[in-house]
């Protein structure tokens, strides 16, 4: 995604310096950005309907600002690690929509050779060190990052994404007293990104937790916070920009809640949501990130009706070659199922 | 007890099964509750559940937050003091978290508290894989959960067996870790009405045969039967035996078949090392050595964490020709 | 023990009224149980050394005042749970002390028949449904306790205690938050009892979590407290009562962290304490729960210093005895080995 | 490579063989570094590191918070990224806590990510019992974490194979479960100087015989040696191999030692049900089955959580007694 690598050495440095507006162009690339992760998740949809993507899907459609304005903050060298709904941490990143398409489509050329599916993307090499399938398992692992990237001297750090789910794990809590004790010593430059949508699959915080306001988990292990509107990208930006560099500068652990909404079901089977009302959704809708930020875009004229039209006719394009390349390439070779298990010379141990 | 009610069987799927098991113990006693995430309001997420919410009522039909090790200990300390909950363990490859509690707690606190407690305990939930769900989640965990003195381990894979062994791991004073057949619940087979309570510890002959032993539980028995019809092609007639019940373990099932057969095939999903194929090779080599005329072979998923691929995923699970051909080897045929 | 089959009977409703004083021959009979407890442990020690108690073997010396001043607030059909460091609560509940050593000198008719040793003592005619030896693991069950005793329609609470250490451990949390939970549906009758000993075995609080009020800790999940200097029994009554007519009454949880010291080793094995100074442990001892409560009562006049000392020679006399029995008593006959597996008739699967 | 630095022996405790392990790397490698619980400012439990704090400080020797899960879950994070992490599992018997993170991360990362990542990490501490220790803390768990692809798992019983294993282990590229011998602490052996490196997968000829073999791990091997003593005075030369590496596991080793004795004796702590014994037992009978002259005999620890008294505990594992008599039994002997 050149539009990623555009942003993550351009106009940033401005930004970072304050609250100054993010400009208009730099907007628009982002406005398209997101656009491009919307269209390839509905592609997703579809494919999972049609049989072409199997296992479990999780989709992205309603949050895109959270990654968005948070991934701005990204510098080479850092690391991002989050849960199984991954595919957008992954393209903004830089994945070719390609790869990531293979991988769901469970394909050879996929992102990760068709091992992990939708739940494990992989792209080391940009910084994305993995989607995990267990609510709360990543957590201690991106800690540890933050670690080692201290220990070995480096001023990188790792943003952790979380769920609103996710914080009542146990896991959690361990791996935040790690983080807020290195953070002492300036050895965890972690930065928390919570990302509030609500709901954990189909319980709502209320019914999750007796302590709704999520930032006091933090405090439990002494981790400063803020909450942030998730659904507005700019604001998102903001907070991303100045807490990163707090991260990087400190070496101490931060934490941000980003309230947002998933306006699809949980996974990509979920017909029925008996757990909230189709009027909850309709008014989350009004507040769709993308939506919002059309709305500013043309306000502020930095971009006219027809020219975000075009970036989404874009974006389904991009989409569709993604599609077109996935479903064309080939099942990952059969030997394939046994490498990878180990490092080393004895890649695997056992009959073949 | 085990062919209860079959009289008036009906078809039904073993997900209706599982629930009618438990409905027939919640109407019967008012200690049952049923615990785990998105059990209640979401409906279950294989609908095991559904429906009971709004029966039962949410003191009956917990919804938790997403902390396995905290809902399971703390259904151990209800049942420590009494009530019979049944947790689900939305898949059982989330039961590491649960691990602790399950094995130090659920499985001990009867003996090191000298018989003071028991704990009547039920952990359900969908165990192995097929559904490309990869390698998170994709576990068959009968061994290692059949591995700790204090619990009960039963994997079903019919849907009478389903209800039956459910009213009975509910009526059960210990833990029982019970392993549903996940890629099975929308399969149909007559279930037996009102109390079809099965026994643990009998295994069930799945289909008799004389020339070789196919031993296995959960979906691999149908993998089994599938190969047993191959075999017939051959003129080979195996026995299937269906375990049903990894502890207590019917060793007798086993030695009988083979003191009839000379050969056994054993199957299973998960992988290898140590797995219960080991076992059941281990049992029959000592209590049916001099009727043994093969080894005993043993059949298993391949060395690796589950691939998410289609193909690879259908690589990495015991098939129908590979057991159809263990069973040639054991007697000593050439294989297809 | 007799004294406190007193108190639980006696003059607790009139303490509980209020902030009343309690009444010097109130607190002449808690010294004599919190006397008993350290001449109890005082054996132990000696006992571990001769070589008669084996595994491990944890103290509760210099903590008397907790135990015993929350276990005033218990009522008949109350639970309570522990870790491994346990003896105290076993013999305030009213176990007999022959049973009790019985148990830690391994022999048949201990608490648990001779089954559990030190880290596991059960009483549960009495209310005590364990001692636990994994750090946090006893957590859970104590909060479903609670929850059984709502379901079952009682007034009866649970008390719940743990230690500075465990409250890191992910357990804890997820316990805690489930309490928070049910305790909205006035459905969690827990009164969780924390000992700050200001040490995890050798690892301080400070050492051990960035959050060092530990209280906070509750708020991540919505549960009310307060802190309470656990050396001054009177403080300690006076909040436990309180405490737990709050937690019966509402059904939702409470805590209280009871800031307490243990002067002796983590274990009975450890022989050195690199971790804290002989200063440290000096301080501390100088406000040793029973040297407080001897104080007072000499200086209120409630008793003299020889009755203390005829109590301390009564309690040093019920412990020999103790010993006596437990040296004298059976080993348990080999066949135990194979009873309490299951209950049910197949106590035992297995080859003997 | 197994015998290397004999040449230089000196006598040292298994503890100070495993000090002496990992001293050795560190020195060798900064990217090494120990974690745990007290095992920097109090010295180690059980004093295996004690003196490393204050030779490597707290950056490199760290001290932890109890939450096993946690910190196992970071140190998988780092050996991501390049450092290799020794943890100290305080007792194997936390390690439930930390299992879900070992079997479902540290184990499988490297594969469902397609190979971008590996995971050099150390897990260590004792495993076993035999002090008194009681039900929650007396595990053996090499079949546990034996079953899981991605991981090794070894198990050494010598000093010299504890310090040469402990460096195979860190130089190791992916998650190794090192599991010690936790009642032999104090034992003392010869263990070679420097670099005395020993390759996983290769069992150990414990002791040399013809008549039957016996097979186990950890302080069970010293028991094994103990009953071929026993059974020498009966005129039976019992070969002792020690498995040293669960996994890898050497089944070439078993195979030709019972192509030689016909007989074969499986003797383990842990219970007997999907135990290393039954996978012994499973692995003799498939490769040497027409070499056996009896079945292969399992001796286990008994079917019960651990009991604290001491004549329970004692009547609770395998004894000397056991495996001799068991060694008799495959003898067609009378038992003593
Ligand atoms: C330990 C564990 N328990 C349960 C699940 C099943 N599960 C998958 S996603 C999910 C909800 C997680 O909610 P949240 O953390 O808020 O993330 P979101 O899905 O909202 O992005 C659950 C319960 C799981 N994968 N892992
Ligand atoms: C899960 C677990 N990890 C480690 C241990 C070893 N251990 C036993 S006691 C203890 C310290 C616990 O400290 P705290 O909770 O403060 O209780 P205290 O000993 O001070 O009473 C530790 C680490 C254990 N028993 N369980
Ligand atoms: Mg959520
Ligand atoms: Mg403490």
């Amino acid at each position: 995604m050149s539009a990623a690598e555009n942003e993550k050495n351009g106009d940033v440095q401005s930004a970072s310096e304050g609250a100054v507006a993010t400009s208009g162009d730099r907007l628009v690339d982002l406005y398209r950005e997101m656009v491009l992760v919307r269209a390839f998740e509905d592609a997703c949809q579809r494919g999972f309907r049609q049989g072409k993507i199997g296992g479990y899907l999780h989709l992205y459609t309603g949050q895109e600002a959270v990654a968005t304005g948070f991934l701005e903050a990204f510098r080479e060298g850092d690391r991002v690690i989050t849960a199984y709904r991954d595919h957008a941490h992954a393209l903004l990143l830089g994945a070719d929509p390609n790869e990531v398409m293979a991988e769901l489509y469970g394909r050879g050329p996929g992102l990760v050779k068709g091992k992990g599916g939708s739940m494990h993307l992989f792209d080391v090499e940009n910084g994305l060190m993995g989607g995990y399938g267990i609510v709360g398992g990543h957590i201690p692992l991106g800690v540890g990052f933050a670690y080692a990237q201290r220990y070995q001297e480096t001023d990188h750090i790792t943003q952790l994404y979380l769920g609103d789910g996710a914080i009542n794990n146990g896991a959690f809590h361990e791996a935040a007293n790690l983080a807020g004790l290195w953070g002492n010593d300036g050895m965890c430059p972690c930065l928390f990104i919570l990302e509030n949508n609500q709901y954990g699959m189909g319980t709502s915080v209320e019914r999750a937790t007796a302590q709704t306001d999520l930032t006091v988990k933090f405090d439990a292990h002494g981790i400063e916070h803020e909450k942030v509107d998730g659904m507005d990208l700019e604001a998102v930006i903001e907070v991303a920009e100045r807490a990163a560099e707090h991260v990087r500068e400190t070496g101490k652990p931060y934490a941000v809640e980003a309230m947002t909404y998933r306006t699809v079901p949980h996974g990509a089977a979920d017909f029925f949501e008996k757990y909230r009302t189709k009027e909850e959704i309709e008014k989350w809708r009004e507040r769709d990130p993308i939506g919002l930020l059309e709305k500013k875009l043309i306000e502020s004229g930095a971009a006219e009706e027809e020219k975000l039209d075009e970036i989404k006719d874009e974006a389904k394009e991009r989409t569709n070659e993604a599609v077109k390349f996935a479903d064309e390439a080939e099942q990952p070779p059969i030997e394939e199922l046994y490498t990878d298990v180990y490092a080393g010379e004895d890649e695997y141990m056992g009959e073949k | 007890m085990a062919e209860n009610g079959k009289a008036n069987a009906e078809t039904k799927t073993y997900r209706e099964a599982l629930r009618e098991g438990m409905v027939h113990e919640m109407e019967n006693d008012e200690s049952v509750v049923l615990m785990g995430e998105d059990i209640g309001v979401y409906g279950g997420t294989h609908l095991i559940t559904d429906g009971l919410y709004d029966q039962y009522g949410p003191k009956r039909v917990m919804d938790t937050p997403i902390s396995e090790g905290g809902f399971t200990g703390a259904a151990i300390g209800m049942a420590m003091l009494g009530m019979r909950p049944v947790v689900e363990m939305m898949t059982w490859n989330f039961s590491f978290l649960a691990s602790d509690q399950i094995i130090q707690n659920a499985a001990k606190v009867r003996y090191f508290s000298g018989g003071q407690v028991k704990v009547p305990l039920v952990i359900r939930g969908p165990n192995g894989g097929g559904v490309q769900l990869s390698a998170q989640h994709t576990h068959s965990l009968e061994n290692m959960y059949g591995h700790f003195p204090g619990l009960k381990v039963v994997s079903p894979v019919t849907p009478n067996d389903a209800k039956g062994m459910m009213i009975t791991a509910i009526r059960d004073d210990n833990p029982v870790i019970f392993l549903e057949a996940g890629a099975l619940y929308g399969t149909k087979g007559e279930v037996g009405e009102g109390d079809n309570a099965v026994e643990f510890g009998k295994a069930r002959i799945a289909r008799e045969g004389t020339d070789v032993t196919l031993i296995a539980y959960g979906r691999q028995v149908n993998l089994c039967l599938r190969a047993a019809d191959a075999l017939e092609e051959d003129g080979v007639k195996a026995e299937v035996i269906d375990l049903r019940s990894i502890r207590p373990f019917d060793e007798d099932a086993l030695v009988e078949s083979v003191k009839k057969t000379h050969r056994a095939v054993a199957v299973q999903e998960q992988w290898r090392w140590f797995g219960v194929a080991s076992e059941v090779a281990a049992i029959i080599q000592d209590r049916a050595f001099d009727y043994l005329d093969a080894p005993v072979i043993r059949v298993s998923g391949a060395e690796v964490p589950a691939p998410y691929a289609r193909n690879l995923e259908i690589e990495a699970f015991p098939s129908e020709k590979q057991v159809a051909n263990a069973a040639r080897r054991v007697m000593y045929m050439e294989e297809k």
